[in-house]
């Protein structure tokens, strides 16, 4: 085994170290305190902030990335160990091998036969065509009549399981938490149904394929599985990398002004006035061919594809930093005029310590939001850029690379909806927790919506 | 005012002039002249003359920027980006790759881009307002709470999704209209109906829940309760205080948009068949078909402009506070 | 307004709904093509999936641009419509072409001659062949062109071709076939066949130089220069003279860059500021086939109508076996063309054109993309009794016309590459191993529905050279068992590899896996066939990287012999072995020729090559037949290729399409097509009966939404501050 | 009834909780309102008389509820109509004025449409008739040129003909009870004194029962015929306002009368020691125009000011908005660049110091800004906030020394060492000021600009904070610039007084002097309208 760091591996967990470290230095700061616990107090922001968590863990499970060592070769005795060129991840061992149980082609929902009908020879030899039973499902099964009953025993099983898994990680918390005032009930009553989820679906993934397979035979609901990670760090990523330059611009025009504030609304506007997805999609081919050029930076397939990942990250964040620029800047402006920076203007403090001290803090919640806000808009958009080709590798799974596969299929008859569905679901179950939450934050954090609060 | 529109649109030229800075730069990474002959000219029987030829016959045989073996200010000039960026501010826009005259293909695009885009924009603002009207009518209700949620949980799906299933449920399953196209002999308003509906009911979430949002902020205003001191109704205070002063917000957020419809939408107009220039821009990214693209980015970009403007002039419009100097 | 707000909406609702229905009128609804006379046979086909770049015969080459053109135009020679192997027809000529054989000096000699330095081509012209009707023949009173403008401000008037109101024709003369060559020759139009022809027809590199020197203004006429190769005997006769010995010339002769362009049209098509409104040859084309174009809008739709001038011709009758059962010779000896107008509108995306399709919208589906090209074919599956459709749609009685096309896909080896390269006994065993490995025939099933036939031969079917049945086997790779081809099992590719010194997938001395890199087109491969091909040959131990670029990446690296194993295809210009052999022709080879060679795998044998050159200048017969038998023996044993397989092509018919047969080749075929109309419009009718429940479900819906908001709101305007207060409470 | 007193409403036992959690707000609340009466309800903010006034019109926010009483508008209790009937009441029979009328008129109506609406929604007139209506109102209270105004939009008229607008509004319809909260709050003094005057007029001539709500001692005084303390929640006291004044019962109500200024005593002017002098000192903001953004003329914001302070004085410069007298202000912390004109700090030119010269004197010359929640970062805690001079002017102390310093000044403006620990939205406006005035002290300043360090602050905090200023000055022998509109704190304060006008100083001189014989008309305008306690 030999672990394998991709960039974006790298980054995502760069950035939950950071924010870790963020929240643990914010802890001192009363005012940030007392508006996450406004977030946290209401069930919605528990529910929704766990759904995400949930999202985040798989992500980072499957981040954690390794190559499988190659058995050494019979008869052969070399000191060096090779290794698979294919990446593993911590989250497909723990799916126990369901991204490995290939199908010829599309199989449905649990079913036990193939969706296609294939030349084949029956007992006596005759050339008959048919529906050829599935490989990796219902295999144990005597009579295809057993299905349904079989699926319901071990669903019962594994939501047993699930039961019991449930209770142990959440008494643990209960114990930790039992004090706390925030409505943690919520929480675990998402934790609870999604542990039953998780251990049903891994359960009984081995015997039925849960949301069937798609084209290639592959299992759906893995694939799915695997764009949550696509999904989560292109969201994440995106604002990480564009935050620097925009915060940067931003309170520099607001607090300078003048010709430094020209120039950055001259680039700004620029770049505004440029139709996004055209500047998307020619810094995304642009990338394409640097990849193509320079084949030799990247030993295995994964590292080129998570290369193109991390730069459509970057070119989506490049691309949208103008919005936020334009805030930071405007919230600049109105903080550079007021009292306490005009206060430490009058005691000569630095421009340097100016803004380190007095404007980034405070335009801290801007960023906050933004961030939360361009998730869902960015998670939705990998869907739609991939639709237009300039989206994620085709070898990484993604939902928007799912998506795009589905389009033929709806026409067929009878028409294969299970891609679509997974994607559908997964989809929006992370955009829809993630658009609550960030209503939650922006409550909490914009000083408009807690001005109106107050003055009721 | 006159004087205010003269000076953006002078201020419009570096904007202009660096959007094409752009456009050509990351074109040029991507693809050599060459690779634009190539991918013009086919795959079989290429030869480098007929490469040089392609190039010389559509003016790629100079340097990008800077020609280093001409003289005085052709160094400068006798590029392609020159050469090129002059003429798309002469509103030139020369031959594509495949040889069509852009504006000419630009000028008669555009219309079924507008017939989408229009509808879509005038009944979505309506549909909009309607529907965040309403809600803003109960607020502070279960009922509000409620509609708040379908609002965000429609905008939590995929633009995709509801283009696939509209076409999927209305045109495939229920035959109600034609599923894709547009044809202007055909009783155009039929091909239409489809999109614009999909474009309405995929726009509700975000665009009523903003909408509700900024009512909310101007039904806590103080001229609000001044009104409701005067003993005028809810509805009366909805209609005649609410919506005209949350009008201003609307306006600034939308009229930035209303030249850009004239660009189309990409996704809704290549789902549907549409010939307009939304497909017209997709097809060129596909193609890799630079002339197009330059000139729709040009296109775009004074389009954006021109919303910029227009939405400082609908501010003094909308709002009497507010005179543009 | 403003107190009955919620009312209002659903009033709105309602009068929407109502006007939509009302306004609609008669089923279907969903109609997508404008009302047209019933008498008219109209055919409803699409283009698809984008419009034609070129239409000017001298500069088009692509497959789906020859389907307007071929209709159109009418070139020297033709193809059969239903006889197979592919049999040569005149067309615009009275018969095939006379064959003298010139030595240097320029006298006859015999055809076996070894002095024969030049061959030359007599052809004479149908004397009923006739222009269609076009406003570039329109002549004014003295006899000169009406519409001849000096400035562009003259002819702005004029947008399209449909808007000149005088139109005129006159018969094709043996002249404008001699043009139609000058304009190839000419370089500023950039035809793909200048510098392929100049190779052959004597005098055409010359013609071409000595053009592009000339300073032009607007048209140049090509009358005034003369090319050595062509000649003008009378009005109905020319000669081709060519260099040496080519017999596939007159293949060429079948192509539209043969047709005959008449001069008054070019000038015509150079009036000042036509080119500005896309008034161009290479946008209208003008030409003497059974179909005339008259409406050509590359954003909706283009449409072709029976060319009146069109010459006497008629369905044929004869046809391959089988084809009598088949109905495609009910028609046999009937004028034709059948169809009036034939529209085709422009269709992106699959779902509409499927849907479209089964609604009866669209009478065939295929014409262009042949529906394999990986995105129309997850449509429907097709098994070995056509295509297999669901309980519902079996009463549509599609029909399927099935062809394999006279081309092949294949990844070929890189014969240069350190690795996978190579003429060793082993690095043969180590590419027959891969071979093996990949399991062509499950790889057609899944990934293009059975639209493809696992080749064992780099001659499609079809094509002199091409084997079927047991003779036609590649033995490095099949066992034929009872009377089928049966791939060769994975242990004995295991075996193979093992003795090529990869044990297990293994490198012999280092342990290291084989790790084999393929070049694919980032657009052509999606990512679960290359997971399909990561579990082939992860079979053998070998481990694959795929390495995705856009088609001008893969070409750089074509060129420069960077690759190892890369993906390609070539289409049939003329049904002969030749056209295929030439794939593997040493000289042909990028990094020999400098050039854009067609051997992209570098193959280099010597034998190979002296076969080839032996090939090229003979005459079909058993000698030639011979001699391709080895070359293909050769290209077996040396393994160049990955894999090959013959693509299929489709055409979906749906019950009222008649004479409906793919022809490989030639895209002449709208001819012969029969539509039933009445049928299909009765339907239509039958399977667009709209549903209208979800309209008044949905208009319940809306109200049910404002209901319980305006219970709610007369509630609290009845509240008095007790009450109000007691609610809180609660 | 009798016949002598009509009582128009009588509000009995209000009570108003928070919905959320059940606060009480109002803890039973009466009063009466009689016709051609001025009832005033005095509190400071927080009271809960504009709660008061709200809940009377059913116009409470949705977090509060009403819990108990009555409001009995002739026989009707208004607690007791559905909300359609109340809508007939608002506005007929019970108007209402705020405080803010720039927020309170709808900026995208005109004027005369706002108050038409009151007419169409409670009368029959129509069209013209409303129109003649809405300019006879007009010009009652005194709007000129009334026919033209009906199309102006709110912001083209001035604060005080805003306010103007709001009182026609209220009156169109001729209604019994008119509900004024805070009316001249947002005015400057000058307008305040007309406005209360048409009020008074308006009390008299319609025989109207008025609740006036106000913080301000002076406006009662000057204008109410009764008056109700409200502390929080509760009226603690109710009397006749001469009875009031001369006798309050509760000790907290003398606290508010005590706030009003006494113009009997003022400061005695020392021996002059000039720290900084101002010399014709000009602050100059371009007007751009035209396509190239051409500047075509200034806005004489400061428009050659000469002032000298001494040391260890305090200077008082008085104005309404918009004088200048901030921005001038700011012009001598060097955050403003000056046109024309020197500054001297101890006879060394300061003016035109760039950022770095500047630094030494920011160690000598600090400020107090009027808003003391924004003045403050309130992502440090005040320890953090006061050491930030210290740091960054370079006092050399060690981390301990500072720490003990921070302590010291936190003891210094009465505050509790340990608040050091604290964050400024934990503090009310008086102690976030004092803890202003400590942050300003840290670095030992000589001259201290104190912007409006007061006007946000009620009453009773006002008066504290101020006598911590006087206190500091004797101790340290600090020198104040004292930038306020408010002439009534100026007595107790200031040495020397000048009063700035249009950029212009237009008057200036000892306290006395100023305070007792102004000359220039603006001065005595000013003084004219200070509220006072008349012995």
């Amino acid at each position: 085994m030999k672990p394998i760091l991709l960039w974006s591996d790298a980054l995502i967990f760069l950035l939950v170290i950071a924010l870790c470290l963020f929240f643990y230095r914010l802890r001192r700061d009363p005012q940030t305190r007392e508006r996450w616990g406004e977030v946290f107090s209401s069930r919605l922001g528990m529910v929704t902030f766990t759904v995400i968590l949930v999202y985040v863990g798989v992500a980072l499970l499957d981040s954690l990335h390794f190559r499988r060592a190659l058995e050494a070769p019979e008869g052969l005795e070399t000191e060096e160990i090779f290794y698979d060129n294919k990446v593993t991840s911590v989250l497909d061992v723990m799916l126990l091998g369901m991204g490995d149980r290939f199908e010829r082609t599309y199989s449905a929902p649990f079913a036990l036969k193939s969706f296609e009908k294939k030349n084949m020879k029956d007992e006596q030899g005759n050339a008959i065509r048919d529906f050829p039973p599935l490989e990796h499902a219902g295999r144990h099964l005597e009579d295809p009549a057993e299905r349904w009953p079989d699926v319901a025993a071990r669903s019962l099983t594994a939501l047993l399981w699930g039961v019991l898994a449930a209770a142990v990680i959440i008494g643990l918390q209960w114990l930790a938490l039992r004090r706390s005032t925030n409505p943690w009930y919520a929480s675990w009553g998402v934790q609870a149904v999604v542990i039953c989820l998780f251990v049903w679906m891994v359960n009984i993934s081995r015997y039925y394929h849960i949301l069937g397979t798609d084209l290639g035979g592959t299992d759906v609901m893995y694939q799915s599985l695997k764009g949550v990670r696509t999904g989560v760090l292109l969201g994440t990523l995106s604002t990480l990398i564009m935050l620097p330059i925009a915060v940067t611009l931003g309170v520099m025009a607001g607090y300078f002004k003048g010709w430094v504030d020209d120039v950055v609304q001259y680039l700004y506007t620029t770049l505004s006035s440029i139709p996004g997805i055209l500047l998307i999609a020619a810094s995304v081919l642009l990338f394409q061919v640097y990849i193509d050029l320079n084949p030799d930076f990247f030993s295995i397939g994964m590292e080129k594809a998570d290369a193109r990942f991390i730069a459509l990250c970057f070119i989506l964040g490049v691309t949208s930093w103008s919005t936020l620029c334009r805030l930071i800047r405007a919230e600049t402006l109105k903080i550079s005029q007021l009292g306490y920076v005009q206060a430490a203007h009058a005691f000569g403090v630095s421009h340097s310590r100016i803004l380190g001290r007095h404007v980034l803090p405070n335009v801290v919640h801007i960023i906050l939001i933004t961030f939360v806000l361009d998730f869902s808009a960015l998670v939705l958009a990998e869907a739609v850029l991939s639709y237009i080709g300039v989206g994620i590798d085709p070898s990484m799974g993604s939902w928007g690379n799912m998506i795009n596969g589905a389009r033929s299929e709806l026409s067929r008859e009878p028409t294969v909806w299970w891609t679509l569905t997974g994607a559908f679901f997964f989809m929006f179950a992370l955009v829809l927790a993630a658009n609550l939450f960030s209503d939650l934050v922006r409550d909490a954090f914009d000083p408009r919506t807690s001005m109106r609060r107050s003055e009721a | 005012m006159f004087a205010y529109i003269v000076r953006r649109m002078l201020y419009a030229i570096p904007i202009l002039i660096g959007v094409n800075l752009l456009t050509f730069t990351l074109f040029f990474v991507v693809n050599s002249p060459d690779d634009m002959a190539v991918s013009q000219l086919g795959e079989k029987y290429v030869t480098p003359e007929a490469i040089a030829t392609w190039k010389k016959k559509n003016g790629y045989d100079k340097p990008l920027f800077v020609n280093a073996g001409a003289e005085g200010s052709e160094v400068l000039t006798d590029t392609i980006f020159f050469s090129k960026s002059l003429k798309l501010f002469a509103f030139d826009f020369g031959r594509s790759e495949s040889g069509r005259d852009i504006t000419t293909d630009v000028a008669t695009r555009m219309w079924p881009s507008l017939a989408v885009a229009l509808p879509n924009f005038a009944i979505g603002i309506w549909v909009n307002i309607c529907v965040a009207l309403m809600v803003v009518m109960f607020h502070a209700t279960r009922l509000d709470r409620w509609a708040v949620f379908v609002f965000v949980s429609l905008m939590s799906i995929s633009y995709l999704f509801y283009i696939i299933g509209g076409q999927f449920l209305v045109a495939k399953t229920w035959k109600l209209v034609p599923i894709s196209g547009f044809n202007i002999e055909a009783q155009p308003w039929k091909f239409l109906i489809l999109p614009v509906l999909v474009g309405v009911v995929a726009g509700i979430g975000s665009g009523a829940r903003w909408y509700r949002t900024l009512f909310l902020e101007e039904a806590n205003q103080d001229y609000v309760r001044t009104a409701r001191a005067k003993g005028a109704s809810e509805i009366s205070i909805l209609f005649k205080h609410i919506l005209p002063n949350a009008l201003i917000p609307i306006l600034t957020g939308v009229v930035v948009l209303i030249p850009s419809l004239f660009m189309g939408s990409l996704l809704i107009e290549s789902f549907f068949g549409i010939p307009g220039l939304g497909s017209y821009m997709l097809d060129a990214i596909k193609s890799q078909d630079f002339a197009i693209v330059r000139s729709m980015v040009f296109i775009g970009s004074i389009l954006y402009i021109i919303g910029l403007i227009l939405t400082d002039i609908s501010y003094t419009w909308a709002d009497p506070r507010v005179r543009l100097n | 307004m403003r107190n009955n707000h919620p009312v209002q909406l659903l009033a709105l609702v309602a009068i929407a709904i109502g006007a939509l229905l009302s306004a609609c009128g008669e089923p279907p609804w969903n109609n997508p093509h404008p009302p047209a006379p019933d008498e008219l046979m109209i055919y409803q086909s699409v283009m698809t999936p984008a419009p034609p770049k070129h239409l000017d015969p001298a500069i088009s080459y692509a497959s789906d641009e020859s389907l307007y053109l071929m209709q159109i135009y009418e070139p020297p020679m033709g193809y059969h419509f239903l006889k197979r192997p592919y049999e040569l027809l005149p067309l615009g000529v009275e018969d095939f072409p006379q064959l003298t054989y010139l030595d240097e000096a320029g006298n006859e000699v015999e055809e076996g001659d070894d002095n024969v330095a030049f061959t030359r081509y007599t052809l004479t012209v149908r004397e009923d062949e006739h222009y269609q009707p076009h406003p570039a023949f329109a002549l004014d009173g003295e006899g000169e062109p009406l519409y001849l403008f000096d400035s562009p401000e003259a002819g702005a008037a004029f947008r399209q071709i449909p808007d000149f109101p005088q139109t005129g024709h006159r018969r094709v003369l043996a002249n404008d076939y001699v043009y139609a060559i000058k304009r190839l020759a000419d370089p500023l139009n950039g035809s793909p066949m200048l510098g392929f022809m100049a190779q052959y027809i004597v005098g055409m590199k010359e013609f071409s130089e000595r053009v592009a020197g000339v300073e032009r203004e607007g048209w140049l006429n090509l009358d005034d220069f003369t090319m050595k190769g062509l000649k003008v005997l009378d009005e109905r006769t020319y000669t081709i003279t060519i260099m040496g010995r080519y017999p596939q010339f007159v293949y060429w002769l079948a192509m539209h860059f043969f047709s005959p362009i008449a001069p008054e049209v070019d000038r015509f098509y150079h009036n000042p500021g036509f080119d500005q409104r896309n008034l161009t040859l290479d946008w209208w084309p003008v030409g003497s086939g059974p179909y005339m174009m008259v409406q050509n809008n590359p954003n909706s739709a283009i449409v072709l109508e029976r060319n009146p001038n069109y010459r006497e011709d008629f369905f044929p009758t004869e046809g391959e076996p089988g084809d009598l059962e088949k109905g495609l010779l009910a028609d046999a000896g009937k004028p034709i063309p059948f169809v009036d107008r034939a529209v085709y509108r422009l269709e992106k995306e699959v779902l509409p054109l499927w849907t479209k399709f089964l609604q009866g919208f669209y009478d065939r589906s295929g014409e262009v993309h042949g529906n394999t090209n990986g995105v129309f074919d997850q449509a429907f599956v097709v098994g070995p009794d056509g295509v297999e459709m669901s309980e519902d749609l079996a009463d549509h009685n599609i029909t399927m016309s099935p062809d394999v096309k006279p081309g092949i896909y294949y990844y070929g080896f890189n014969m240069r590459d350190p690795v996978v390269g190579g003429y060793t006994e082993d690095k043969r065993k180590l590419r027959q191993a891969l071979q093996i490995a990949f399991n062509t025939e499950e790889y057609l099933n899944i990934f293009y529905k059975g639209n493809g036939i696992t080749a064992h031969n780099l001659i499609p079917p079809g094509i002199p050279g091409h084997l079927d049945g047991e003779a036609g086997v590649n033995p490095y790779t099949h066992d034929w068992v009872d009377g089928e081809a049966v791939r060769k099992p994975i242990e004995y590719a295991r075996q193979l590899l093992a003795e090529a010194g990869y044990p297990s997938g293994r490198d012999a001395r280092t342990g290291e896996p084989l790790k084999i890199f393929i070049d694919v087109q980032s657009q052509a491969i999606g990512n679960t066939s290359m997971n399909w091909m990561d579990r082939v040959f992860s079979e053998l131990g070998v481990q694959v990287e795929f390495r995705p670029a856009d088609w001008n990446r893969t070409r750089e690296k074509l060129l420069t012999g960077n690759t190892q194993i890369y993906s390609h295809g070539w289409l049939a210009d003329y049904p002969d072995p030749e056209n295929f052999l030439f794939l593997l022709y040493g000289p042909e080879s990028p990094l020999l020729c400098k050039c854009d060679g067609a051997n992209n795998s570098n193959y280099g044998s010597e034998e190979y090559d002296d076969l080839f050159r032996q090939m090229r200048v003979l005459p079909p017969g058993e000698e030639r037949a011979a001699l391709v038998a080895r070359m293909v023996e050769l290209f077996r044993q040396d393994a160049v290729w990955l894999f090959v397989y013959y693509p299929k092509d489709i055409y979906l018919n749906n019950s009222w399409v008649y004479n409906t047969k793919r022809h490989g080749i030639s895209k002449a075929t709208l001819k012969y097509l029969r539509l039933d109309t009445e049928e299909r419009a009765r339907k239509q009718v039958a399977w667009n009966q709209p549903i209208t429940w979800p309209l008044w479900a949905t208009a319940a819906g809306v109200v049910g939404l404002i209901m319980p908001g305006v219970v709610a709101y007369r509630r609290r305007q009845n509240a008095t501050a007790r009450k109000a207060a007691e609610r809180t409470r609660n | 009834m009798s016949a002598s007193v009509e009582i128009r409403m009588r509000v009995k036992d209000l009570r108003v909780e928070l919905a959320e959690n059940g606060e009480e707000i109002l803890k039973g609340v009466s009063f009466e309102l009689q016709a051609g009466k001025i009832f005033a309800l005095v509190g400071e903010s927080g009271s809960g008389k504009s709660v008061t006034s709200l809940a009377a019109m059913r116009l409470l926010p949705e977090a509060l509820v009403i819990t108990g009483g009555a409001v009995h508008v002739g026989k009707q209790d208004l607690f007791d109509l559905s909300e359609s009937r109340m809508q007939t009441v608002r506005g007929r029979r019970v108007a209402m004025i705020f405080q803010n009328a720039m927020t309170a008129l709808n900026p995208v109506q005109t004027v005369g449409q706002q108050v038409a609406e009151t007419l169409e929604l409670h009368t029959t007139l129509k069209g013209k008739t409303i129109r003649q209506r809405v300019v006879q109102l007009f010009a009652e209270v005194g709007i000129p040129d009334p026919e033209s105004r009906f199309e102006f939009y709110p912001h083209q008229l001035s604060g005080g003909q805003q306010q103007r607008v709001m009182i026609a509004m209220a009156l169109a319809c001729e209604p019994d009870v008119l509900i004024a909260d805070e009316p001249t709050t947002a005015l400057d003094v000058t307008i305040q004194e007309q406005v209360l005057d048409l009020i008074r007029e308006l009390t008299q001539s319609r025989e109207l029962a008025v609740l006036l709500i106000t913080h301000d001692m002076g406006v009662v005084r000057n204008t109410a015929d009764e008056v109700a303390v409200m502390y929080r929640g509760e009226i603690i006291e109710k009397a006749p306002v001469d009875e009031f004044f001369h006798n309050p019962k509760e000790a907290y109500s003398r606290r508010l009368i005590d706030a009003l200024p006494d113009l009997t005593r003022f400061q005695s002017v020392a021996v002059e020691q000039p720290l900084l002098q101002l010399d014709d000192v000009k602050v100059h903001f371009p007007i751009r125009k035209g396509v190239l953004q051409r500047v075509v003329d200034y806005t004489r914001a400061v428009d050659g000011v000469s002032l000298s302070i001494g040391r260890g004085e305090t200077y008082a410069l008085v104005g309404e908005s918009g004088s200048g007298k901030s921005t001038l202000g700011r012009a001598i912390l060097n955050l403003e660049e000056i046109a024309g004109g020197e500054i001297s700090f101890k006879g060394k030119p300061i003016g035109s110091l760039s950022r770095r010269a500047m630094l030494p004197y920011r160690k000598e010359i600090q400020v107090i800004f009027q808003n003391p929640y924004s003045s403050m970062n309130p992502r440090m805690s005040v320890g953090e906030i006061i050491a930030e001079g210290m740091i960054s002017l370079g006092l050399g102390l060690t981390a301990g020394e500072r720490e003990e310093r921070i302590g010291q000044l936190l003891e210094r403006v009465q505050l509790p060492r340990e608040y050091s620990q604290r964050y400024p939205h934990e503090f009310s406006g008086g102690q976030l000021q004092r803890i202003a005035i400590a942050r300003a002290l840290a670095v030992e300043p000589e001259l201290i600009i104190c912007d409006e360090p007061t006007s946000a602050l009620d009453v009773s905090i006002r008066a504290e904070v101020l006598e911590l200023l006087q206190e500091l000055q004797r101790e340290f022998g600090v020198s104040y610039l004292f930038i306020t509109h408010d002439l009534s704190i100026v007595p107790s304060l200031a040495h020397h007084v000048g009063v700035m006008q249009l950029g212009k100083l237009v008057e200036q001189g000892s306290a006395e002097q100023i305070l007792t014989a102004p000359k220039h008309p603006y001065t005595q305008a000013l003084l004219n309208s200070v509220p006072r306690i008349d012995p």
